[in-house]
């Protein structure tokens, strides 16, 4: 097996795809001559020329071209540099990716990817650091993956190329640079869905996704600690939603968090929360939900590091679910 | 030449006929929702459709029922659509406002202003991989032209010298609020020269214009010379949708639209060559005779099945 | 007190504060000398002049150029003509008024109302049929409201207009031309938020916004036929959202519906669930949600309406709900 | 005369100088996250800002800090905005890509390309109500022209002849993509004309040349005559961001650019004009020790208090 970093992970994947499907392309601000601003789509132009090109900044040209173009048999695979730049040009994949398939009852399709990147990082302003997850989550039409790992940055990208329907894969740049690891690649496309039990435990059923998953899993081991053994549950596939791998834990544990960045009214949080209990799963205490307070990003990271989780604020709140 | 004005004259009636069936059928119940009719402006994509090849694609707006038929789509199925048919070429999923018939080479109307533009950059695109030589057509209005989404547009395909020809279908409003006084220019096909693009005026009321405009630009994009902006210059003969007061028309505006609208004027010009009175009539009898037909018969069929409703969201 | 309209109640309300708020600016696509498409800002031009004006269709620029204005005194009340517009110029909602106030911590305001309305409407194509409060109830520094009556119409208007900060003010355009009722106009500025107890019960708290709210009464009023007598508990204000009335009510009632016309997954009703179950109120029986299913919507009257919820489906699953 | 130059060449000077410092403490670690510095630039902001009133508006980029410095905002509270001061203008919460000072008239950065267009109207707009005469500028870069936004905000502003300078600051690059390929026209004041307003080319390493247009602009927005499109052609001496390699230079792309670069540009004027090295030397070495002593007096103050970080999101 190859050891990647999380950033090189998704650029095997993406020389993949680009190997194996001949109608893929790869286009967006800065990823061909460029290799990204992450240095993610390096070697790409190189490698495969014309199919791999540098766009204007207009992300409504880049999402609408990439659906008219996977109307007509390509794979598009465009990156929107933050996610928080989709929101210029929210409809193309809204309005107009989403509908294809449907309205048309199947007679078209938009097989496109739109790889993205989301989340805080020190010193990012409000408008680089939005988790905008549920907004896409809410639209149906699209699936959406948010790979924490290097396996997972591989497989969910190969996977979300191959799909048919229109797939948002939110990255997230603070892993980009992450520890190397091994990561198995060429190997079959696994299915669209999935959960991944990243540590078991009797106590508690933490669920989470993106780069939360890290901070969690650093809780879950300081909870250890203490005795308190939590299951640590990430679910990188949220559309489509692996309840199941959620109701089977927690009816296990007889507890539920659910961990985010994104701040907490109307994330996607509340869908989890909202799911495990129409379900009716017997809880030994109220679920509850960790994010980012309902508040804007501040530039300074010592005042968005007093925001956005950290492993001791998941701790501490986690130890109040299970002590009660 | 008088056959193929002949001709024109038909597919213009095609167009009429349909869109006063269409008017029918919404005051009577059968088609429901807002409609937006191009009465007026059938001289645009009758001269225009004929260009096209069939592996060419063409992205309209809400206003697209004119498109549609002169790229070849079925009356019937048309009017199924728009009358939530499960026999329409949506399955009634589209309507009026947003169905595609991609089997015909229509990629559909769109019902976001400005938002077909991208689609066709991305049609253009294809082919650039596809060795199909496709063109893409992207229509729109006017007012589209102040639309973010056409902007970025028109200067991706200057960028990259797609193969797309973007008609602007400038019938002088806006909805309800004249173009005159939403832009600092109202010469919109001056725009293109700063995108780096022919761009052109041109009569949209009369399809033999429209016609070597548009088989122009498609010779450039075929060949490689990148996208074209044609203004096309109209007026609707009717309201925004269905149901506009109009209350915004100038004293004597009607009567100057109807002086120059694109019928009157071609069966003017053929009465003038010598056409015979008779022929000229008989080919508005045969467009309304067939359109009468084809709205009626998909009156008859069926009704869209609910329990379909949930079907084809994913793959 | 006047008899209006719902779409009356809102012209009402923007005479009103045109005329108490000579900072206040209306403008929008086509509000100006036609009236509006739905003629709700009817008679303004005339009356106001130059504050009243019609704009290109240029969404960034509408919202942009109102939160520019705002920034300097003014008090830009702006129409996005149906929501689903909102998605081409999401960027100046999100990334720029909310952030206004915080960012410059306090010493900026953007105090600018942005009138739209959404909803599916019999024939309406899949663009212009979403129901997106969501979106924008997942957005810190936004106020959103959903008004279903006159007098609601009238109020959270001028609620809206007169609140230092941006306020999203979603109205329908299926209730524009519903029946005139009694309308208390000129009253004192009423405070953001709050809920409505729009018929009382004990047997389930049913909570609802917006349009659905009708639909919900009429199902209410079917299952009082029945014996079940449900606490319709409107909540137009949804950012602030009043929790403590609805908690009020489950308490007494022991069941919780939560009905929107939204779909489903990632919808309001997620929040409102997960919010109830945290508060650890004692139920009676798991909460359930009633949406439309997570689909596009269709043109075709027949298909929507088997997707939007009614009356019927709406009794339906509150009986079940309530007989287990 | 040469006052005037010496006074513009301490200007820039002092902007050169921040961002000099502002590197250092990025590499030493008080200032965290992405930052871009408008080296090579320093001639439009200094040009232009002497032309603005106090009641004007000013909205820049993310390349800011020296729109913000010729604008009148203090160093020290720019750089403690940068190092996460209580004391920086917005108290740590803008950072370097987003801040605010409009005590000072400077209506912000925006990290979102393009998106200050909109608001610059709005600013606009609301003079015409106020009576304050105020003129907007806009400024943003090469690449934002082809931003949806900006396009809107262009036709807005010519639609209303609204009193807008739009700045565009060409630096020749999108990011780390030249410009020259993603536009069919790489004269982007040729835009201008389609919208209907004024559009130049403007020598943006001269403050003298951006003072005389910015002026014209002005002068022509006050009197009712709308907006000015103007753009500035300039040169980034160092990376987009720091941290940019710069791989996509040329070879000789650098001296080239360090030849007509604004400051030294000016000096060889200023000695040519017989003006002494040391009066020219002593300037750069003011601005070096203000600015030194600003960063230093900054970072002293306290970082912002994290107790603090819920407050002002509602009234
Ligand atoms: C983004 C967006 N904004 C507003 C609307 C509402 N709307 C529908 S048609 C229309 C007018 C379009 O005018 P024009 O582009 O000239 O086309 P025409 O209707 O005249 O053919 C408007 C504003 C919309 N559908 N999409
Ligand atoms: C809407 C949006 N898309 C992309 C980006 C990422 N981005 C930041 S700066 C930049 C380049 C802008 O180039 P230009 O407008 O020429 O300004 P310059 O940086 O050269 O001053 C890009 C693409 C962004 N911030 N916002
Ligand atoms: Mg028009
Ligand atoms: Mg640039």
């Amino acid at each position: 097996m190859r050891e990647l970093t999380y950033g090189e992970a998704v650029n095997a994947a993406l020389h993949r795809v680009m190997e194996e499907l001949p109608e893929t392309l790869v286009y967006g601000e800065d990823v061909a001559v460029p290799g990204g601003v992450f240095g993610v789509t390096r070697g790409l132009r190189g490698r495969y020329g014309e199919r791999v090109f540098d766009t204007p900044i207009s992300e409504s040209a880049i999402l609408g071209s990439a659906v008219g173009a996977a109307m007509f048999g390509r794979r598009p695979i465009v990156e929107i540099m933050w996610a928080d730049f989709s929101l210029v040009a929210l409809d193309q994949i809204v309005n107009q990716a989403a509908n294809v398939r449907y309205v048309s009852g199947g007679r078209l399709a938009a097989p496109l990817t739109i790889r993205t990147q989301q989340g805080n990082a020190p010193g990012a302003c409000a408008q680089h650091s939005q988790s905008l997850e549920a907004l896409f989550l809410h639209v149906p039409g699209l699936r959406v993956c948010m790979p924490s790992t290097p396996q997972d940055a591989y497989d969910l990208l190969v996977t979300a190329v191959h799909c048919d329907d229109p797939v948002l894969v939110i990255e997230n740049r603070t892993l980009y640079f992450g520890p190397k690891e091994p990561v198995e690649t060429g190997g079959a496309v696994r299915p669209v869905g999935g959960a991944r039990t990243r540590r078991d435990g009797s106590d508690v059923t933490i669920v989470t996704w993106g780069a939360m998953t890290h901070r969690v899993l650093d809780a879950a081991g300081r909870l250890a600690g203490e005795g308190i053994e939590a299951q640590v549950l990430e679910t990188p596939w949220l559309n489509p939603f692996d309840l199941d791998a959620v109701l089977a834990g927690v009816s296990r544990t007889g507890r539920l968090a659910v961990v985010h960045e994104a701040n907490v009214t109307g994330g996607f949080g509340a869908e989890v929360v909202a799911r495990v209990t129409e379900a009716g799963a017997p809880l030994l205490a109220p679920p509850i939900r960790i994010g980012t307070p309902d508040v804007r990003i501040p530039a300074a990271p010592v005042l968005a590091g007093a925001l956005v989780p950290d492993a001791a604020r998941i701790a501490a709140e986690v130890r109040g679910l299970v002590k009660g | 030449m008088s056959e193929r004005r002949l001709a024109d004259l038909l597919a213009m009636w095609r167009i009429r006929a349909f869109e006063e069936q269409v008017r029918e059928l919404r005051a009577q119940g059968p088609i429901v929702g807002s409609v937006h009719l191009c009465i007026g402006q059938e001289a645009i994509p009758v001269g225009a459709c004929g260009e096209l090849d069939p592996q060419d694609a063409l992205f309209a707006t809400y206003r697209g029922h004119g498109w549609a038929l002169a790229r070849g789509v079925p009356a019937q199925p048309l009017f199924a659509e728009l009358m939530g048919r499960a026999g329409g070429v949506n399955g009634g999923r589209g309507g009026s406002a947003y169905f595609t018939a991609a089997d015909y080479g229509f990629h559909g109307e769109n019902s976001i202003v400005g938002a077909g533009a991208p689609l066709a950059c991305g049609a253009a695109l294809a082919g650039r991989y596809d060795g199909s030589g496709r063109v893409a057509v992207s229509v729109f209005g006017d007012g589209a032209m102040n639309q973010g989404a056409v902007h970025e547009a028109l200067n991706f395909a200057a960028a990259f010298r797609l193969p797309v020809v973007f008609i602007c279908e400038n019938n002088r409003y806006s909805e309800l609020t004249p173009i005159s006084g939403m832009v600092g220019n109202p010469r919109l096909s001056e725009r293109a020269a700063g995108y780096g693009m022919p761009g052109r005026r041109v009569d949209g009321n009369d399809a033999e214009a429209v016609r070597f405009h548009v088989r122009d630009a498609i010779e450039v994009a075929r060949e490689g010379g990148g996208p074209t902006l044609l203004e096309c210059m109209t007026d609707r003969l009717v309201g925004h949708y269905i149901g506009d007061a109009e209350t915004y028309r100038q004293p004597g505006e009607l009567d100057r639209i109807r002086s120059r609208e694109p019928i009157a004027r071609l069966r003017a010009g053929l009465l003038a060559d010598g056409v015979p009175e008779a022929e000229i009539d008989a080919v508005e009898r045969r467009a309304r005779e067939e359109m009468a037909a084809a709205a009626a018969a998909a009156q008859a069929e069926p009704l869209a099945d609910p329990a379909t409703a949930r079907e084809h969201l994913y793959a």
